[in-house]
């Protein structure tokens, strides 16, 4: 996590010696604790006193908060109070459920979460069969995919990827902690074509890696 | 995707402008999502890895669920068919003596790119599967309840100095030769409005009359309306003079200046 | 969601031993995060197992959450967490945006300022073109004009000055501080390609130099 406070304030020494890590962390308990979303270090930075260091106040944080009703969670490049997975029987469900999602969408959604950044085509391609304008569009609805950069080949094709919104929903730090990740690349199956024939042909994995900054690492 | 070798018929189930097709095939054809997904139940049905798949069995369990669907009358969409041509052909390379080493994949590079696709599509559904089964927020694990919005308070501050202030002053100012040309009124007597004058007051002036008597009165009332009006009505005098209408006369240098019209003609 | 009603639990002895006090105040914890609004003992034990006791988890909670960002605040006979009060100050942050007045808006404020007391027809004859509302309505917030006492003509047009915080904005002692056009002209404020303007545009000065809420006389 990038710890120093953002920007302007880099350059400039504090007036003031920051307050005590403890005090900090209270901030960043309270600000945590008030946001319905997931809060970045920048972000909370802004909203402290010059020279602080979230980074560290979200480390003590999420130490003091583990194995309790409520815990830290980090999502992508933010953070958030989430209660614990196991207490999700005591709550009120008077949210509405998510729709339920069809086959075609969950397919298409962990496509694009172990393939990303993936285009339409290659979408296509692993499920044998033509994606339907809805099935995109409830997702981005949904807002768990984004658009990514176009993938540079013929036809410039938009690529997707899975956004910090997926990853707050389904509780995972970055995409790297997918379930069965490691063991689906290991078997070559997050390739593109059978890894004994094609050599040649990783050129796509890193030509989009940007986007949520949760890509893939090789 | 530039393995156009491989993917042919797959390609050609996920179909380009295969939408509302495909979409009614699925009922079509017992509830399978394109031949891919035939394919893949088929090859279950083996109930071996799909690594160790006869491919060459596959391809006649397909051959024949498609015959059976043909007899049934059963509508097929143009994947399906296309499919089962090029798993034809793949059969009978697979039973044929494998010829030298050509331009296009082995029957055995073929087959295997199949089972690929196969074990990758199963692999995407079991992971769709794990992923549903994840903790999820508002089922599982809850956000705050009542969440206290962290608000921006957005003051403006306006940055303008004396300097703007004065460039837009001149900017104004000096937008001035854009204006219609108007000429304003000033306390100025023409010559010609005094000669106009002068020679309705000649009419009755037969004798000598001196000048500064004959300045308009509404003329006399400030120095500089009276000093115009002073100038235009000398003018006019020598105007008058030059046509012949009058005389004029001075006793000696700076001495008041007298009129009278001119004996004998018409003013 | 099983668990009886509060009231009966005295009659009927609990079936299975209720979970550890650490345990129910974890529960606690965390359906009073998830709760848009404040729980009562008596809610939270409806969702708890049988033979739970609310009352000493919420003391134990109340305890472990003394002096944190957040605490344990009692609303009436329920129960919510809270900020802490000291540090609201986190939950909103003040930015301040640097803009420019838009160029009407100066122009007229100079018109105002070397024109005064001035009308908005003036300023429009002036400037050549109408003014907005919302050019004098900003400036009228700004706190650098106000109105002037109203012009003795058909009518009765509101003329408008400029204000002390004008002149203090500004640095200026006075109106009279104005440079007039020759001087803007020597200082490179003024186009000297362009055709001077009617000699009156000194004089103007001089005349409305009279200070704050000083009027031409007419």
């Amino acid at each position: 996590m990038s710890g120093p406070p953002p920007g302007d304030e880099a350059g400039t020494p504090p007036l003031f010696p920051p307050p005590p890590i403890e005090a900090q962390e209270r901030m960043v308990e309270a600000m945590l604790f008030a946001s319905a979303d997931p809060l970045t270090a920048a972000e909370l930075a802004r909203r402290m006193p010059q020279g602080a260091d979230p980074a560290e106040a979200l480390a003590r944080l999420g130490r003091r908060y583990a194995g309790r009703g409520v815990e830290l969670a980090r999502v992508g490049e933010a953070w958030a109070f989430r209660t614990a997975a196991d207490l999700g029987h005591l709550m009120s469900r008077e949210v509405t459920e998510t729709r339920r999602l069809s086959r075609a969408a969950t397919e298409t959604l962990a496509i694009i979460a172990y393939h990303q950044p993936v285009t339409r085509a290659e979408i296509e391609e692993i499920r044998g069969v033509a994606v339907s304008r809805g099935t995109i569009d409830q997702l981005l609805e949904l807002g768990w995919i984004a658009f990514g950069r176009r993938r540079n080949a013929p036809g410039r094709p938009v690529t997707y990827l899975v956004t910090q919104a997926f990853l707050d929903h389904f509780g995972l730090e970055s995409v790297r902690d997918l379930p069965g990740l490691k063991e689906l690349r290991a078997a070559g199956l997050l390739d593109s074509r059978l890894p004994a024939v094609g050599e040649d042909g990783d050129d796509e994995v890193d030509a989009g890696a940007t986007g949520q900054g949760a890509l893939f690492d090789e | 995707m530039a393995e156009e070798a491989w993917d042919g018929p797959v390609r050609a189930a996920s179909g380009h402008g295969a939408g509302p097709a495909a979409g009614a095939l699925i009922v079509d054809v017992a509830g399978y999502e394109g031949p891919l997904d035939l394919l893949l139940a088929l090859a279950r049905s083996q109930k071996v890895d799909l690594r160790r798949i006869s491919v060459l069995a596959l391809a006649e369990q397909y051959l024949a669920f498609i015959g059976a669907a043909r007899e049934l009358r059963i509508e097929l969409a143009a994947d399906y068919l296309v499919t089962a041509a090029w798993l034809a052909y793949l059969k009978s390379r697979l039973l044929l003596p494998p010829e030298a080493a050509g331009e296009e994949p082995s029957a055995e590079e073929m087959a295997a790119h199949l089972a690929f696709q196969l074990e990758r599509l199963e692999a995407m559904r079991d992971a769709a599967a794990r992923l549903l089964a994840l903790p999820r927020l508002g089922q599982d694990r809850f956000a705050r309840g009542a969440p206290q919005p962290l608000v921006e308070a957005r003051s403006v501050r306006i940055a303008a100095g004396l300097v703007d202030l004065l460039r837009a002053y001149a900017r104004v100012r000096t937008r001035d030769p854009f204006r219609p040309l108007v000429l304003d009124r000033e306390p100025v007597l023409t010559p010609e409005e005094a000669l106009e004058r002068l020679r309705a007051r000649l009419r009755f002036a037969g004798e000598w009359r001196e000048l500064a008597g004959l300045l308009p009165e509404e003329w006399r009332d400030t120095p500089a309306r009276r000093r115009s009006a002073t100038a235009a009505t000398f003018a006019a005098a020598l105007e008058l003079v030059r046509q012949g209408r009058a005389e004029l006369a001075q006793e000696e240098a700076f001495a008041p200046l007298r009129l009278r019209r001119r004996p004998g003609s018409e003013p």
